[in-house]
């Protein structure tokens, strides 16, 4: 199964990268997100994968009985998975805004004149 | 040595936001709380500041776990000079804004999340957890966010939309990098980091990781070619939001990478060939940029690119004298950059623009001030004696002895493209009778004295700050000494965090 | 006696989740694609939950969560295919040309979203959704 | 001597807040400072003139090695004599010459500032001192160039010069710290301890050049002279003491200062004579074609640095002796007609030397120190100027090489062209028929034309007495530079020798030059057409050049296309790694550390990676939306999968969010438009794969390596015991790594106050801060 | 009717803590004997609501899975079998609820009921449009619509 | 054949390939309402398939996710509908 | 545009969803959920019966701002973190009850940090959700 996250993760990685290449700005945001998604298989199968075993102690017991998950990985990606909510919450509705000032979401028409007074 | 109260730096800031935020709209008694907050925070900050001199390092082990099980704050030289230096800016930046700044932004939450900026800087000075940086990294890069979208200006927004993806893909290169990390060590905690990364055999695989972490530091302290977000959004923002970015943004940055290539991945030779080739090509970059640049504050953000090249140089040659060079600049950079984005704000609020072409008459009209920006102007040049003078013999010095001809020629293209730019501005904005034609708004002229002292107290203060580093280089140095001492030799830092049983294995 | 009662819910279960997803596939127009789904999927999954019950008798909670899991699909799998099925006629997502009848057509107030009850209040000259030429898969 | 420098700063300090009332009647004190220093120096005369050499030190950053060491001896007090005696007569000369001037104070402020910073330098022993009073030269002279700095030419020739010697300064500095490593010091008298090891270093000849470099540059060598003429739009005090006196010989003191530490090598002789020589000639020539005084005088003081350049390149003894005497000789009489040609042009309103003559019927005590000054410039016997001029014939004759007979020549005609030049400076305008617009004007305030007649005088004192000068300046001067004793004696008359006519064929050949050169306004023009290649339009090509090229790669790297920073930021990175694991070796995996393959899971995994090929490809956003929550689902089915109920939960969620903001804002926008052309997709895919396959390597490289669990063990045992809790993520998130939590709710807080901000606020256009 | 429901709560509750076996099970044996028990207590009160309904709504439980499944295995043969059987149809379905609630829950019941679907509900709330599958006569429909799921929940409801 | 070897090699098969076939339906399309429907029907399945695995592995904790996912899976599938109700409007 | 369906539904979802988000936020130390889950559970909630029954009607429900209850979280957790430097110890330091509380477990400062953490997650996701769907563009 490993190696299918690698090969999950690598092509997390290249949608993602492919979609920042992009003109769109909502193909940047997809783009943007996938990587993030990327990044947390990547931890979470460079953590070392268990099958079945969450790291919550059995409710009879006071400590594991067994081999369980690392928790760890777990942890950083909770962590990571909120904080990229926020920045797509905040880059969804930049996208929002863009889109009511330039009536677009190609990232080209945004651009401002040099010679603009700002 | 253990201290509970390390984090209070952060906490100022943290708990003046909350009550910013329960005092929110209510923008008289948010201005009184800023300055007050960051008035305290700097006193915490000396305090922080003179204990670490006199004591030494201290560290705690938030959540009363032991390092390497917890998280650990850690309060060296370095960090507290970052958290002193991060503290002045936010004071003067604090004052600034509470006139500089549009009561239309401070209605809606520019106060707050300026003080959670602050705190994600000091947070990030002080954390010696490599995750935990990461999160402060995010506090940081989402509160930039916001500050830098305030206003909701076209030119910002499309500032922001670059800020925000290459920043984002910063931090995706720096986590990366942490879980490739985790991987292979099974730990978090830098200074856990540092042994379990001296003793692991896989150099190349450490190699390859340590990349991750010069993407993600490099883009976010604009090295070239990582540095594309930094011109594209730095003349956006308003600048008391531009000062604290230009002065703190990419030095943390720079912090972190002295921080993790010191202490986890030593640069061997191809890091350093690497990041000297960098600075030599982040140099030339920043100076061509700035050499075309009409607009001031576009000026500037091309000189901040330009300069962190100096500092780049001096990691890449990684000896005592050339991170003597690096650290030193690093504080007098942190200084004068704010002070410049606030001078900026300082003639946009006397002439309505920023664009040197449409400028002109301020010495006619504000010789003293003028004077005094022309100090600051001169301390950025590296004018003798003033701060900026004092890292560059360092840099030479030890450019000389590591025979790294092409960045002396970068510190003298840097440092001439510098002079000449800020000659040219002085020329054009001090100088030059106000062109024909343009009309000035001149919004200073007529606010009442205390108002105006508000703006020009934080650039004096900054300035003052400023030339206390150029004449009193001494004391300076004996901070920088200490602080390259620790970056030379970790293993104070790691029996700081993890005791002597550290060295045990 | 338990395994083949297991054995025999869980294959129902399955099976019926399989032959939704069948027909998912091969049904011809969106609405009876949606129609199989409800049923289907509800009726499956929720067998396969009251398994799960029964494999755990002694813990109480695995049986708590599968009664309150069916509860929940029961509760908003219809709603859920009310929304979009009502959503994709708004739109005027085609019905299969064999659809014999189509007493929505010209229901709705296409400016307030409104929907009519009394057929002599609609608009008469919408046009129904009804594919008349294509197979509307495709 | 501290005191001395201070005195200056504090006094330009104080000028800042007290400068108005020294506008008015307050101003009488103004000269006050440099004529105290002044008869300070003259007091260390005696002293100095015995032989010793007075130290001071006191400590300023000593762990650089920067102090205030200072020292005096025979160099430094001619300079000091020279800063504070001339600047002593070009403040009361400037009081007058700017009474009324709205920036009066100011311009007192950057003279003393200059004047300190004069002395700092020439008193400095230390050669980070010594760079720092350098800089501060530099920039108090761009402050007076570009005095009036509402004209356009002001600030412009302010640039110039501030961009060729800051140039030169930035060069300085490098050379400076490199001597300084080499040699172990920064203490000037200490480094010609270590003269054998800086000439035997391989970097002697970089620490050469960059010396020759500041030097050349402060200087105005050939070819970075150019900043100098156009340094005269200053008024005229400043270019008579900036840019004839003082300033400018600040090079020649540094190589002067160095002369014993770095000279004698080849490379020193023929680079210094070479360029020297070359300047010297090439601006006397220059000036012979000029019509604004001022650029005469220009051209005559860059011929006259030439030829001091020339001379410590000769490097003989004589040649140093030569030297130190032509420094005074020249900073006598061209601050001379320097300040008679400020006088000229106050009075007249021009400079232009076609439209003056006659002037000495009006202005008769100007016209008697400008013909002094001209007289010695010209090297007239019994003047000072014969002297010196002797004592450059003399040094050429004495070179022990065959380059005598074409060093002598280049002399010679350098001297005839300076003599021509010097007399249309000094005699054109106050000879021959008054022209009646002047008929009117008189002499002006005393204060004005003293000085000028003090200084032109001291010409002629000094000539007829030589020996005073010799013995008690010149002779010790010429020691500090050469390092030893130079046995000097002074004399009008050494008897009838080569020297002798050379003189007086040069002073004749001179004269007669001067009566054929007819300057005209055609002559100017005829000269200009050879700007063409002269270095300042090369310069200024260069610098052109460089603004473009700037431009072009500022433009190139940041065009403004986020996609194409992209692009370059990924083709870094992937350039990177690539170099990385190709020398990481191949890549190992060892089959039986992973965990067994089952249909669900592969099934979620081709569902995940069908989503991504949809989220890619599809036209639709609201698809690729749909398709972004499967890819969501999927992992979220891999976290239950492999044992983490939490973040499946979480991943869920929060996908569901993420969706419902997304429709919430897409809804309204377009379908995406193909933006790219297939070429371009090609080439993006290929890019995007390239570093998604390099990721996956990277993971299974570190996938071989052993599993470290110290920490997830720690958490697992205490979980329970000491953290009261048995959901050991939750206790991670909540407890051990809390702190984590805590700041990551504050990045949530702040990203909904942004999106209200964003949504709410509205900014007037006018509102920009 | 609500006193009773929450009387025989009790009465099983009572009965688990009396059993101490915390089993669901346990508590439905505890459910159907206080059932009893009460049934059997309160048979001459005036209000028999809570008797007859409890039965009802077992017995529309079984009705329900019944056509559940019944029309599951004809969507299945159909789906699975190359030729398609249905003769699909929106029709426009009066009811004459009274409550939200009861509407909800209709809407809901039509919809699990196997070739039925609820495409929307008229503003008024007089009308159900709903999607059938196989219809192949739209007044039969209705009738057994109305007749079967309708009658058989209202009951309950009412 | 035990009731374990049952489950993993015809009840969780089976609800594969039931996934697989609606995700060809989502890849399909051909309209958006078509996709927003199969990914619902994804994620019911999903619940199914957590729930059979929850069994296997005997951790009823993976239940909980179940019911995270049945009580709101049901969102995004509104809100696609609400708004690709209300975008034919605009 | 409103459909009645949903809007019934809503009417039971929403207290289920309420409940079942407590129910999350309180056993976090034991099993999944926590403050973050529960917070999302909550807020997805309120999202709910704004879908059904209009942004302004559910602005209605919850009375305040949805943005004031970003301070309140964060003022929560942020004492909870730094309570503990008070008795001489780092900040986050777990503090405990000395008894149990039934149903609960124990009480401990971590409970205050994660009830700040669902409070910050509600508002947070409602400030978002809501400002975007109550602005005219
Ligand atoms: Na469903
Ligand atoms: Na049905």
């Amino acid at each position: 199964m490993e190696l299918l996250l690698v090969l999950v993760l690598g092509l997390l990685y290249a949608a993602g990268v492919y979609l920042i290449l992009r003109r769109s700005m909502v193909k940047l945001l997809l783009g943007i997100m996938l990587l993030g998604n990327g990044t947390n298989i990547l931890i979470f199968l460079l953590g070392s994968i268990t099958k079945g075993k969450p790291p919550v102690i059995d409710s009879n017991h006071n400590v594991f009985q067994d081999i369980y998950a690392d928790p760890i990985p777990q942890a950083l990606i909770l962590t990571a998975i909120v904080i990229s909510f926020a920045l797509t919450a905040f880059a969804i509705v930049l996208l929002k805004r863009v889109y009511a000032l330039v009536d677009s979401d190609d990232l080209d028409d945004l651009n401002t004149p040099e010679e603009e007074d700002i | 040595m253990i201290d509970n109260h390390i984090l209070a730096p952060v906490f100022i800031h943290l708990f003046t936001a909350i009550i910013q935020l329960i005092a929110w709209r209510k923008t008289v008694s948010q201005r009184f709380l800023s300055v007050g907050g960051t008035f305290i925070g700097l006193l915490i900050a000396i305090r922080l500041f003179a204990k670490v001199y006199t004591e030494g390092s201290l560290h705690m082990n938030a959540s009363n776990w032991e390092a390497p099980f917890g998280i650990v704050f850690v309060a060296d030289l370095l960090s507290s000079t970052m958290v002193l230096l991060t503290s002045i800016a936010g004071f003067a930046v604090s004052i600034f804004s509470s006139v500089g700044l549009s009561r239309q932004r401070m209605l809606y939450g520019y106060f707050p999340i300026f003080h959670f900026l602050l705190m994600g800087l000091n947070g990030a000075f002080l954390t010696g957890d490599i995750f935990n940086l990461y999160v402060w990294f995010e506090v940081v890069i989402i509160s930039s966010f916001v500050l830098m979208t305030l206003g909701g200006r076209k030119a910002q927004l499309e500032g922001a939309v670059k800020y925000m993806a290459m920043n984002i893909l910063a931090s995706t290169f720096f986590l990366t990098g942490i879980g490739i990390l985790y991987g292979i060590t099974g730990s978090l905690n830098m200074a856990d980091l540092a042994i379990k990364i001296r003793n692991f055999d896989n150099k190349a695989l450490v190699g390859i990781t340590s990349i991750f972490f010069i993407l993600g530091f490099g883009i976010k302290s604009a090295v070239f070619p990582l540095y594309y977000w930094l011109p594209s959004s730095y003349h956006t923002p308003p600048s008391a939001v531009a000062a604290t970015f230009g002065g703190l943004l990419t030095k943390l940055g720079i912090y972190a990478i002295l921080r993790v290539f010191s202490l986890i991945f030593i640069p061997d030779d191809f890091t350093r060939t690497l990041f000297m080739v960098l600075a030599v090509l982040t140099v030339i970059t920043g100076a061509f940029g700035a050499l075309i640049k009409t607009n001031i504050r576009r000026m500037f953000s091309y000189l901040i690119v330009c300069h962190i090249g100096f500092m780049l140089g001096g990691i890449a040659m990684f000896t005592k004298l050339a991170l003597m060079g690096t650290v030193f600049y690093l504080i007098h950079d942190i200084m004068v950059k704010t002070n410049m984005f606030l001078i900026a704000g300082f003639i946009r609020m006397v002439s309505g623009t920023m664009d040197m072409q449409k400028l002109g008459g301020l010495y006619k009209n504000y010789p003293l001030i003028s004077l005094m920006i022309a100090l600051v102007l001169f301390s950025l040049v590296g004018i003798p004696p003033l701060s900026g003078f004092w890292p560059k013999i360092y840099l030479f010095q030890e450019a000389f002895v590591d025979k790294q001809y092409f960045f002396i020629a970068a510190l003298i293209i840097g440092s001439l493209v510098t002079m000449y730019v800020i000659a040219k501005m002085w020329a054009d904005v001090f100088w030059k009778d106000v062109p024909e034609g343009v009309a000035i708004e001149d919004k200073y002229k007529d606010l009442p004295l205390f108002k105006k002292l508000l703006l020009v107290v934080p650039i004096l203060l900054l300035c003052s700050v400023t030339l206390y580093i150029g004449f009193n280089a001494e004391n300076i140095i004996i901070v920088v000494d200490r602080i390259t001492n620790e970056l030379l030799d970790t293993s104070p830092y790691i029996r700081n965090v993890l005791g002597d049983k550290a060295f045990e294995q | 006696m338990i395994n083949i009662i297991l054995a025999i819910l869980s294959t129902v279960g399955a099976l019926s989740i399989l032959f939704a997803s069948i027909g998912v596939l091969r049904m011809p127009d969106f609405y009876l694609r949606l129609s199989v789904t409800v049923k289907a999927s509800t009726l499956g999954v929720g067998l396969l939950l009251i398994c799960a019950a029964i494999m755990f008798p002694d813990d109480v909670s695995v049986t708590t969560k599968s009664i309150a899991i069916i509860f929940f699909l029961l509760l908003t799998a219809p709603i859920a295919a009310h929304m979009i099925g009502k959503a994709a006629y708004f739109i005027g997502i085609p019905l299969w040309k064999g659809t014999i009848i189509d007493e929505l057509k010209g229901m709705y107030n296409k400016e307030t979203h409104c929907l009519e009850s009394d057929p002599k209040k609609a608009d008469k000259n919408a046009e129904d959704n009804i594919a008349h030429t294509d197979d509307a898969t495709d | 001597m501290l005191f001395t420098i201070l005195l200056g700063l504090i006094s330009s300090i104080l000028l800042i807040p007290f400068g108005k009332r020294f506008k008015s009647s307050w101003s009488i004190l103004l000269p006050f400072v440099p004529t105290v220093l002044f008869i300070y120096y003259l007091g260390y005369i005696p002293k100095v003139a015995s032989g010793l050499t007075y130290f001071q030190e006191i400590n300023w950053v000593p762990s650089l090695g920067v102090n205030f060491n200072l020292k005096l001896d025979g160099l430094s007090l001619l300079f000091c004599l020279l800063i504070t005696g001339i600047g002593t007569g070009i403040f009361f000369y400037a009081r007058t010459y700017l009474k009324g001037h709205p920036y009066f104070d100011r311009f007192f402020g950057y003279l003393y500032l200059f004047m300190s910073a004069m002395l700092g330098l020439v008193l400095s022993d230390n050669i980070l001192l010594l760079f720092i009073f350098w800089e501060l030269t530099s920039i108090s002279s761009f402050f007076l160039i570009g005095f009036n700095n509402d004209q356009e030419a002001s600030r412009k020739s302010a640039m110039t010069a501030l961009t060729i010697t800051g140039m030169g300064g930035f060069f300085l500095l490098a050379g400076l710290i490199l001597i300084g490593n080499v040699a172990g010091t920064f203490k000037i008298s200490e480094l010609i301890e270590y003269r054998d090891v800086i000439l035997n270093h391989p970097q002697y000849p970089l620490i050469l050049g960059l010396i020759f470099l500041g030097a050349f540059t402060k200087s105005a060598q050939f070819p970075f002279h150019f900043w100098l003429p156009g340094a005269m739009k200053a008024p005229t005090p400043v270019s008579a003491y900036l840019h004839s006196a003082t300033m400018v010989k600040a090079g020649i003191y540094l190589l002067a200062r160095f002369f014993p530490v770095l000279s004698g090598t080849d490379l020193w002789t023929y680079t210094l004579m070479g360029i020297g020589g070359f300047t010297m000639l090439y601006s006397a020539i220059h000036s012979l074609f000029r019509i604004d005084l001022k650029s005469i005088l220009a051209f005559t003081t860059i011929s006259a640095l030439g030829m001091l350049v020339f001379l410590l390149g000769i490097g003989t003894k004589q040649a140093v002796i030569a030297a130190s005497v032509f420094i005074l000789v020249h900073a006598l009489y061209k601050a001379t007609l320097f300040l008679v040609t400020g006088i000229v042009d106050h009075e007249t309103g021009t400079r232009d030397i076609t439209r003056l003559s006659g002037l000495k019927k009006v202005l008769g005590p100007v016209a008697l120190a400008a013909g002094l000054a001209a007289l010695s410039s010209a090297g007239l016997p019994s003047t000072f100027g014969f002297i010196g001029k002797d004592l450059i014939y003399e040094a050429t004759l004495h070179v022990e090489s065959h380059w005598i007979l074409i060093l002598t020549v280049i002399a010679v005609a350098t001297n005839i062209c300076l003599v021509a030049a010097g007399f249309m400076a000094g005699f054109k305008p106050f000879i021959g028929s008054l022209p009646q617009e002047f008929e009117k004007l008189h002499l002006p305030y005393k204060s004005m034309w003293i000085p000028p007649l003090i200084l032109g005088g001291l010409g002629l004192i000094f000539g007829l007495f030589p020996g005073f000068i010799g013995n008690y300046l010149s002779y010790q001067t010429a020691n500090s530079i050469y390092a030893g004793d130079t046995e000097m004696h002074l004399a009008i008359w050494h008897g009838f020798n080569t020297v002798l006519i050379l003189s007086l064929v040069t002073l004749a050949a001179g004269t007669f030059l001067y009566f054929i050169n007819k300057p005209s306004a055609e002559k100017v023009g005829f000269i200009e057409k050879f700007e063409k290649i002269s270095p300042q339009q090369i310069f200024t090509g260069y610098a052109n050049d460089i603004v473009k090229f700037s431009e072009r790669f500022t433009n190139f790297f940041h065009n403004g296309y986020l996609r194409s920073y992209h692009m370059k930021i990924i083709l870094f990175a992937e350039g990177l790694l690539i170099y990385k694991l190709w020398q990481s070796g191949p890549i190992k995996i060892v089959f039986d550390n992973l965990t067994p393959l089952t249909i669900y899971e592969v099934a979620v995994v081709i569902i995940l990676l069908g989503a991504l090929l949809i989220v890619v490809s599809t036209p639709s956003r609201l698809t690729s939306v749909v398709a972004m929550s499967v890819i969501g689902y999927c992992i979220c089915l891999m976290y239950v999968f492999y044992s983490a109920p939490d973040l499946a939960m979480t991943q869920f969620t929060i996908d569901t969010l993420s969706t419902v903001l997304f429709v919430l804002v897409l809804y309204k926008l377009p379908s995406f438009l193909n933006l790219a052309s297939a070429r371009e997709r090609y080439r993006d895919s290929i890019v995007a794969l390239g570093f998604g396959a390099i990721l996956s390597i990277i993971a299974l490289k570190v996938l071989y390596e052993p599993i470290k669990t110290e920490t997830s063990d720690f958490y697992g045992e205490n979980a329970y015991i000491l953290a009261k809790g048995k959901n050991v993520v939750n206790l991670i998130l909540a407890d051990f790594r809390g702190i984590d939590t805590m700041f990551e709710t504050v990045v949530l807080g702040i990203a909904a106050l942004g999106v209200y901000s964003l949504l709410k606020l509205r900014l007037k256009s006018s509102e920009k801060e | 009717m609500i006193k009773f429901f929450l009387m025989n709560l009790l009465l099983s509750f009572i009965w688990v803590a009396l059993t101490g076996s915390l089993f669901y099970s346990n508590f439905i044996f505890g459910y159907l004997l206080g059932f009893g028990v009460l049934w059997i207590m309160n048979r001459n009160e005036s209000d028999q609501r809570y008797f007859y309904r409890v039965p009802k709504i077992i017995n529309f439980f079984f009705f329900f899975l019944y056509e559940l499944i019944k029309a599951n295995v004809q969507v299945a043969y159909d789906v699975i079998t190359p030729k398609y059987f249905f003769k699909p149809g929106i029709v426009r379905y009066p009811v004459n609820t009274t409550t939200d609630f009861e509407i909800n829950i209709l809407a809901t019941f039509i919809s699990l009921t196997p070739g039925t679907l609820i495409i929307d509900i008229s503003d008024d709330k007089k009308a159900i449009y709903i999607h059938v599958m196989y219809l192949k006569d739209k007044d039969q429909f209705i009738k057994t619509l109305k007749t079967g799921v309708e009658r058989k929940l209202l009951e309950i409801l009412r | 054949m035990s009731l374990e070897t049952y489950f993993d090699f015809v009840i969780l098969p089976i609800l594969t390939i039931s996934v697989l076939l609606v995700f060809i339906r989502l890849f399909k399309g051909p309209s958006v309402v078509d996709r927003v429907m199969a990914l619902d029907l994804i994620i019911t399945i999903g619940i199914g398939i957590i729930t059979v695995y929850s069994i296997r592995q005997e951790q009823e904790v993976l239940l909980d996710v179940a019911i995270i996912l049945a009580l709101i899976a049901f969102l995004g599938t509104i809100a696609f509908s609400y708004y690709i109700e209300k975008q034919k409007d605009d | 545009m409103r459909s009645i369906i949903l809007q019934t539904a809503t009417r039971y979802l929403l207290p289920i969803l309420l409940l079942f988000s407590f129910f999350l936020l309180l056993r976090g130390h034991y099993y999944p959920g926590g403050g973050f889950v529960g917070g999302l559970v909550a807020s997805i909630a309120f999202v709910l019966h704004s879908f059904a029954n209009g942004t302004e009607a559910t602005m209605k429900i919850l009375k305040r701002k949805p943005l004031s209850l970003i301070p309140v979280g964060l003022g929560i957790s942020a004492v909870s973190v730094v309570l503990p430097t008070f008795f001489g110890l780092p900040p986050m330091t777990g503090l405990w009850w000395e008894e149990k509380v039934p149903v609960i477990g124990m009480i401990g400062s971590a409970l205050f940090f994660d009830l700040g953490v669902y409070l910050v997650v509600i508002g947070v996701v409602l400030t978002i959700l809501f400002t975007i769907s109550l602005t005219k563009d």
